[in-house]
């Protein structure tokens, strides 16, 4: 088994080709007969909005989704893949986009499960082989990474990275690339792109997907656009029109995102926060929230911002400093004590923390504040409840069939919406959005912008905590910069750019000439 | 730690590896734990009654956890895939009344009863693991369902009546020694067979570690290209053939087998106890042959103390209780 | 009487001349005094099916059942469970037998199932293990307890000497039959051999495995124990088996009652000398007898009846005793299978 | 999703207008023809209205512990103790009736409390120790059994007063049985708690998504207790029930509750990873499951045939009800291809 990107060999082989590719989930067709192909040497970008079946693409390509309809050929071979494991053995490799984690593995073995090394006659595993291996493939990469650490203590960028070297080890030459960037900040995006970049040079051929205009630019040899299961768009560099690509994914002309002119922030502070410390992820955090305000928390991810998000929600616990709502010390108290004081928290992983996914949007509506569904004979009122879910789907102009669908059947932006209704409904006095627009298309983004500023125009106070510098630099009145869980920078009014944003939490890193 | 470059990477010399005792030392410190308030305990108690101490004394405790280590370790395999089994019991049972029966009235040899076990065991344990791995039955019903069934098929079989003798051969399997100037008990050297088997199994083979894969992320194992299903069912069949030759292992120590047997100690109950206190995460994904068998003794142990120092025997289900409430919160403690 | 036929009970002729002797005048009746015109149903309701000691009742009820014209049925719970009899009970007055009998697993939880039985006609006999006195019509004891008692200590004393350090190895704390015979033999032992000494009751809770377990934990943990006294059958055997593998075989000597299946191969060793019980198979036949008569009403609560070749007995208060303990030893244990 | 923008915004799915889902249709269906076959071919099994009635009294002590168990269940936990906090809370009554010669009714009440106390002790060790459900009471289980032998000595107490039993074996009017009218009552309350209360709608949220629930402020671990506390309480009713019914209590007298009561409980259509089921759905598996028993025992079955055609009808229901899902390979696919047109392949 070639182990090693020194091993690879030259770049002779790997164009693969999907043609026609057809497939439906039950009535609902997903890819109308598309085709799409993938060169040596060359980064292949696809993208298009959520629901366009970018994935599904990926999914049919590396064997974990079987088409209905259409052929793919590796190397003018044609292929059949009924598994993931045998498109790995055609040197086919996904990298998802949040790698599946094996826990209570070593590194080295979550890196070597399904092909690990035997050696002998009783075919024992070949544990010392096998770490080695590892190892090398880690290094190769440029990565430090104990190969003896359990899994579970890696971070989400570590797990993609090792999934790269194993990518590598088991000889792949075709790496797709599950929108790879999204849970990762910029330094790490940089990271993955050099990565990337190495890659290319030595010949493999890569496909990622991608929301992130930039990066996209940035990285891009072809790009293909996706909308509605169809092929819209192909380009190859130098080609590329950002506005073009914008308008092809979305199918019409697309707004450019300019600053707010206006702003609804009042010099009514509703929100103190002071010392606020949580060992070992952020400390001596301090700043004010005004009445109408949009403030945004901008950092790498893993720089404390959710842990502060989370300690002043009441999840985590305080251990130093404190918080004050509205004149009155909310520091320590329990999340549900949190909340009736007026204060909301949006996570950023909807389907673990933000929603509960089989259950109906009108029960999750009414999920932030049970106690607010009128009572008869004790009971939930279910009329009442169905009232407060029809005004959420009706204000946040929720696509649905009813308000006892079960959010599992929206699309991202939809549940995203949903969870803005069950805490917007509430008229909290500050509302911490995290990641607000992660998993969501471009077109449902704006309209969730839309909201937030309708919002803060209502009076509420807004954190916004964002790795999109766009979205801040839209969005915000204001904006902190953490770093390494303290705050490094703030930034206001026209001092926003993303070229400051970037530098003021990036400098820090010592990576400041990336951004 | 700051991470290099890519471009720089390729320049370093790759590094010494890391020492891998510590990370090794960590993961084995429920073993190490075990064998050390085991032998605290053997101590302690000892110091008060000599008889405790003895050769003799010792001989039988560990007699006494053989048949329950030999149904952990089929437990702890399937725990590891995140199932459980509750079958064991009446697969102890059947075996034990099967092969006993015929041993009793028409003299079956050993090695039939070996080969009649080992069939039990494979017939019913690969029923469970296609009930849960194709029919997609969550473990702990699908083991429900079938204890009820193989209960039933102990009463079909036996229609009422026990064994009550078996043959030399089979006393001597129970009860002889492996030679006279080697005085190890021979259950205690099947157990020590059995447990280096699964040793090897589960820690140095493609399929021990797919076991471990499945439980950790099933999906994920399975895009790796481990075949889950064939694993899932390998792990149900090893916890029967191990449950079924537990049967055997007791009708040959007791030389007996009754339509209660195993299903009346509550052993399935019993041998999820011993697989958790041997550091089997109820979850799945981890999971070890010698720390169940070191769990096992030292239930064992602390039940045999419990007579030694006067406890009235009501309590020793209690006690029981304590120490898997102990070893549990402890062994996360030690993991944090 | 019973002093005579325990010593009786040494040579072999005697233990089998015993029985019949004992049953009072022997063959004074036929089944063909009793009156079997109608055919009756009756079932024979066991602690729990699949235990050779009440597959023993079965099979001398089977051959009593044939003679007497009984529709018999032999069903019970797959655990030991009251929940179970009761289950079972339950059906058989929905099916209308005409007569139940059974040994309970306790005597208080069957009690309101077979009076609910009564209230509807059905006659309810129950023997080996009592039930409330007012919820069955007859019980058939198997031995009168003081006499058992007594035979437990013998079973032993003659053995260890009348000084020793005895172990009890009983079933579970809250057997009844189990207790009474504790009572008895602790009184009789108080009397007789006052230097005795109980040092220990461990329960096997009438499982094979435990028994054993808690035979060797005896052993070990009480290593002046010259002699166990149990009496269940599991912890019989398990007490025996314990002393056979710690090698004390000649040195603990161990008494108790089981069924001789279950004994033979200990009694043969010499680890059992021995150990008292009664006929199964016989008080299977008398349960029926009792049935077939309790229907015809042609037994009094107070009074003689006559059970075909088993010769007659006395109920007295709805208690009928069946039989003086049945002594096994290593002499006449071949003659009973069961 | 597509659809227009906001054309529809509320729509009363007939899910909520009917209170019964598809598989609780199908169970009450299958109850309702197993009920009339037996009547039909089983003599003895409806000796006239009253007696017919008074059959569910074998059964519905399972009903009993079935809803506390459901609720935790729903959690996404398990209560592996309710059999001993059943037996143990019966022998706490006895033994203050008989020891210390309280009123029977109030010795009931405070076995019922323990109940509830000792599931207060199951919930707190699951919570604050951050034990897993299984392994937690499986522990208190063994302690728990410890316990009641400890207490109920060498002679338990028996012979409750009269007007005790009827609350086992009594029926209102000699029709009605109190056991029936107690599981109505209290089928009718959990129906209520589970899908109508604030508190059943955190437990389903847990169920589904503990997390999610943390993160919306719902006190979890204040809901996860009290759903234990729910069933330590109930089993205990139950053990109280048994001991009327018997007029005695036993320290093993729990101990059959445990299995058929999960077993119940997973037929009744509650998913054993938490969330999804409903009480209703849970009635009728008590019911169909002790009228099956009952009726089987009735026609001349061992209990042992009884006891593997439930562990059979398990395994099936599970079986179908993953076919009809969707989940599974084998089999499963194989009777789903029967039942779907497959799709064109090139």
């Amino acid at each position: 088994m070639p182990g090693t990107v020194a091993q690879a060999g030259s770049a002779s082989s790997g164009t693969y080709r999907a043609s026609d590719i057809v497939k439906s989930y039950g009535s609902v067709p997903v890819l109308k007969g598309l085709s799409v192909s993938l060169h040596p040497g060359r980064i292949h970008t696809t993208m298009g909005e959520n629901g366009a079946g970018k994935s599904t693409l990926f999914k049919v390509m590396a064997g974990l989704v079987q088409p209905n309809g259409g052929t793919l050929h590796l190397d003018d071979a044609p292929l059949l893949l009924s598994s993931p494991h045998e498109a790995h053995l055609h040197g086919i490799y996904l990298v998802p986009q949040e790698p599946a984690l094996m826990p209570e593995l070593t590194v080295a073995e979550t890196m070597f499960v399904g092909q690990l090394p035997t050696t002998g006659r009783w075919r024992r595993i070949d544990w010392s082989a096998m770490r080695a291996r590892a190892q090398e493939a880690l290094h190769a990469l440029g990565l430090d990474i104990d190969v003896d650490a359990q899994s579970r203590r890696l971070s989400i960028a570590q797990q993609q990275q090792v999934e790269c070297a194993k990518a590598l080890l088991r000889g792949c030459r075709v790496i797709l690339f599950d929108e790879p960037t999204s849970p990762l900040t910029t330094h790490e995006v940089d990271r993955l792109f050099s990565t990337m970049r190495r890659l290319r040079g030595e010949g493999y051929t890569l496909a990622f997907i991608s929301h992130r205009m930039d990066e996209v630019l940035d990285i891009s040899d072809d790009i293909s656009v996706l909308r509605d299961g169809a092929l819209v768009d192909s380009v190859e560099r130098p080609e590329f029109d950002r506005t073009r690509l914008l308008s092809q994914m979305v199918g019409r002309e697309m707004r450019t995102i300019p600053r707010r002119s206006w702003s609804s922030a009042t010099t009514e502070a509703v929100l103190t926060v002071d010392g606020l410390a949580h060992a070992p992820s952020f400390a001596e955090v301090g700043f004010t929230l005004h009445r109408g305000e949009i403030l945004g928390l901008a950092g790498l991810v893993g720089a404390g911002r959710t842990e502060i998000a989370e300690t002043i929600f009441g999840l985590r616990r305080c251990d130093a400093g404190s918080v004050v709502l509205d004149g009155a010390p909310i520091t320590g108290l329990p999340t549900h004590e949190i909340i009736r004081k007026g204060l909301v928290y949006a996570p950023e992983d909807r389907a673990r923390h933000g929603a509960v996914l089989p259950m109906t949007i009108a029960q999750n509506v009414s999920a932030g504040l049970i106690e607010r569904v009128r009572r008869r004979w004790g009971l939930m009122d279910r009329d009442d409840e169905d009232r407060i879910g029809a005004e959420a789907v009706s204000q946040y102009r929720v696509r649905c069939a009813g308000t006892d669908q079960t959010l599992r059947e929206l699309s991202g932006g939809n549940q995203q919406k949903v969870v803005f209704g069950k805490w917007m409904g509430l008229s909290p006095a500050v509302a911490i959005l995290d990641e607000p627009t992660r998993g969501v298309d471009v077109g449902a983004k704006d309209e969730i912008y839309e909201l937030i500023e309708a919002r803060a125009r209502a009076g509420t106070a807004i954190l916004v905590i964002s790795s999109e510098m766009e979205e801040l630099v839209r969005l915000c009145d204001r904006i902190l910069s953490i770093y390494e869980g303290r705050i490094v920078a703030e930034l206001h009014g026209d001092g926003i750019t993303p070229e400051r944003l970037g530098r003021s939490y990036l400098s820090h890193a010592g990576l400041g000439a990336a951004a | 730690m700051s991470a290099p470059a890519l471009q720089a990477a390729a320049a370093l010399p790759v590094r010494p590896r890391p020492a891998r005792g510590s990370a090794w030392l960590r993961r084995d410190l429920r073993e190490i734990a075990l064998v050390g308030v085991t032998i605290a305990t053997v101590l302690v108690v000892g110091a008060f009654h000599r008889d405790f101490m003895s050769l003799q004394n010792l001989r039988f405790m560990m007699l006494g956890c053989v048949v329950l280590s030999l149904l952990s370790l089929g437990q702890t395999v399937v725990i590891a895939t995140r199932g459980i089994d509750l079958s064991v019991a009446p697969v102890l049972g059947l075996s034990a009344m099967v092969t006993g029966l015929m041993a009793q009235t028409g003299g079956l040899p050993l090695y039939g009863a070996f080969a009649i076990a080992l069939a039990i065991g494979l017939v019913l344990g690969t029923l469970n693991g296609l009930l849960v791995a194709r029919l997609a039955i969550p473990p702990i019903i699908t083991t429900l369902g079938t204890y009820s069934l193989y209960s039933g098929l102990i009463f079909l079989y036996s229609d009422g009546t026990q064994v009550d003798s078996v043959p030399h051969a089979y006393a001597t399997l129970g009860n002889g020694v492996v030679a006279s100037v080697l005085p190890v008990p021979i259950p205690v050297l099947v157990l020590g067979i059995v447990l280096l088997l699964m040793w090897f199994i589960i820690g140095h083979t493609r399929f021990g570690r797919a076991v471990l894969a499945i439980g950790n992320n099933q999906a994920a194992a399975y895009n790796a290209g481990i075949p889950v299903t064939i694993t899932q069912v390998g792990a149900y069949t090893i916890s029967g053939v191990l449950a079924a030759l537990a049967g055997l292992m007791f009708l040959s120590y007791t030389g007996s087998a009754t339509v209660t047997t195993g299903t009346g100690d509550h052993m399935e109950l019993q041998s999820i106890a011993v697989a958790l206190i041997g550091g089997t995460a109820i979850a799945g994904g981890r999971g070890n042959a010698l720390g169940t068998v070191l769990g096992s003794l030292f239930l064992s142990v602390i039940l045999t103390a419990l007579v030694f120092v006067h406890v009235p025997p009501i309590w020793y289900s209690a006690g029981e209780g304590v120490m898997i409430l102990l070893a549990v919160t402890a062994g996360r403690g030690a993991r944090a | 009487m019973t002093q005579t036929i325990i010593r009786g009970a040494r040579s072999l002729r005697a233990a089998v001349a015993a029985l019949p002797l004992l049953l009072g005048t022997a063959l004074a009746g036929h089944a063909a005094d009793i009156d079997t015109s109608k055919p009756i149903k009756v079932a024979m309701v066991p602690k729990l099916v699949g235990l050779s000691v009440f597959k023993a009742n079965e099979q001398g009820a089977q051959t009593a059942a044939k003679a007497l014209n009984i529709d018999f049925l032999y069903t019970g719970p797959v655990t030991a469970s009251a929940q179970g009899q009761v289950d079972v009970f339950n059906s058989l007055i929905a099916r209308r037998f005409n007569v139940i009998t059974t040994t309970s697993n306790n005597p208080t939880q069957l009690a309101p199932a077979l009076r609910r039985a009564r209230k509807q006609g059905i006659k309810v006999v129950s023997y080996d293990s009592d039930v409330s006195p007012d919820a069955r019509d007859f019980f058939i004891q198997n031995t009168d307890y003081a006499a058992f008692g007594k035979a437990l200590v013998e079973s032993v004393a003659k053995y260890t000497g009348p000084d020793a350090k005895i172990a009890i190895l009983s079933s579970t704390p809250d057997a009844t039959i189990q207790n009474e015979w504790i009572k008895a033999l602790t009184a009789y032992m108080k009397a007789t051999y006052p230097k005795m000494q109980i040092v220990t009751t461990q329960y096997g809770q009438s499982s094979p495995s435990q028994s054993l377990t808690a035979g060797l934990n005896i052993l070990q943990a009480n290593p002046d124990v010259t002699g166990i006294i149990a009496p269940d059958g599991a912890a019989e055997v398990g007490a025996a088996a314990a002393v056979q593998k710690l090698g004390r075989t000649g040195k603990v000597a161990v008494g108790g009652c089981s069924d001789p299946d279950s004994i033979r191969q200990y009694v043969k060793s010499g680890i059992i000398k021995e150990s008292p019980l009664w006929d199964e198979v016989k008080e299977g036949e008398l349960v029926m007898y009792v049935a077939r008569l309790a229907a015809n009403n042609a037994i009094q609560r107070n009074g003689t009846f006559t059970a075909g070749d088993l010769g007659s007995f006395t109920a007295k208060d709805g208690v009928i005793v069946f039989s003086t303990p049945l002594i096994f030893n290593a002499g006449n244990i071949d003659q009973y299978k069961f | 999703m597509s659809g227009g923008r906001n054309d529809v915004t509320a729509r009363r799915g007939a899910s909520r207008r009917l209170p019964l889902g598809n598989w609780e249709r199908a169970l009450l269906v299958l109850l309702v023809l197993l009920t009339l076959g037996l009547v039909a071919a089983v003599p003895g099994f409806y000796p006239g209205f009253g007696d017919f009635l008074a059959l569910s009294e074998n059964f519905l002590p399972f009903g009993l512990v079935a809803l506390g168990l459901t609720t935790v269940i729903l959690t996404g936990g398990i209560d592996l103790s309710v059999g001993t906090t059943a037996s143990l809370a019966a022998i706490v009554m006895a033994e203050l009736w008989t020891g210390l010669h309280l009123s029977i009714w109030i010795a009931a009440l405070l076995g019922v409390a323990s109940g509830a106390l000792l599931g207060l002790v199951n919930g707190l060790i699951i919570t604050r120790l951050r034990t897993e459900p299984l392994i937690a009471t499986l522990a208190t289980s063994f302690i728990y059994g410890s316990i009641a032998t400890a207490l109920a000595g060498d002679n338990p107490p028996s012979g409750f007063p009269d007007s005790f039993n009827r609350l086992g074996t009594g029926a209102i009017g000699g029709i009605l049985p109190y056991q029936i009218v107690l599981f109505g009552v209290l089928a009718a309350f959990f129906s209520a708690l589970i899908s109508r209360s604030a508190f059943g709608r955190k437990v389903v949220m847990i169920g589904y998504n503990t997390e999610a629930a943390r993160y919306a402020g719902i006190r979890v671990d204040r809901i996860v207790t009290l759903s234990y506390v729910i069933s330590g309480t109930t089993a205990a009713l139950a053990g109280i029930v048994l001991a009327a019914y018997y007029s005695a209590v036993r320290p093993d007298m729990g101990s059959i509750l445990l299995l058929s009561t999960i077993t119940t409980v997973v037929l009744g259509g509650v998913s054993i990873f938490g969330g999804d089921g409903s009480i209703a759905g849970v009635v009728i598996a008590v019911l169909l499951l002790g009228m099956l028993r009952q009726g089987m025992l009735i026609a001349g079955f061992s209990d042992m045939v009884t006891t593997m055609v439930t562990g059979a009808i398990l395994l099936g229901a599970i079986a179908l009800k993953n076919l009809f899902a969707g989940r599974g390979t084998g089999l499963a696919t194989l009777l789903r291809r029967l039942r779907i047109r497959p799709a064109a392949t090139t």
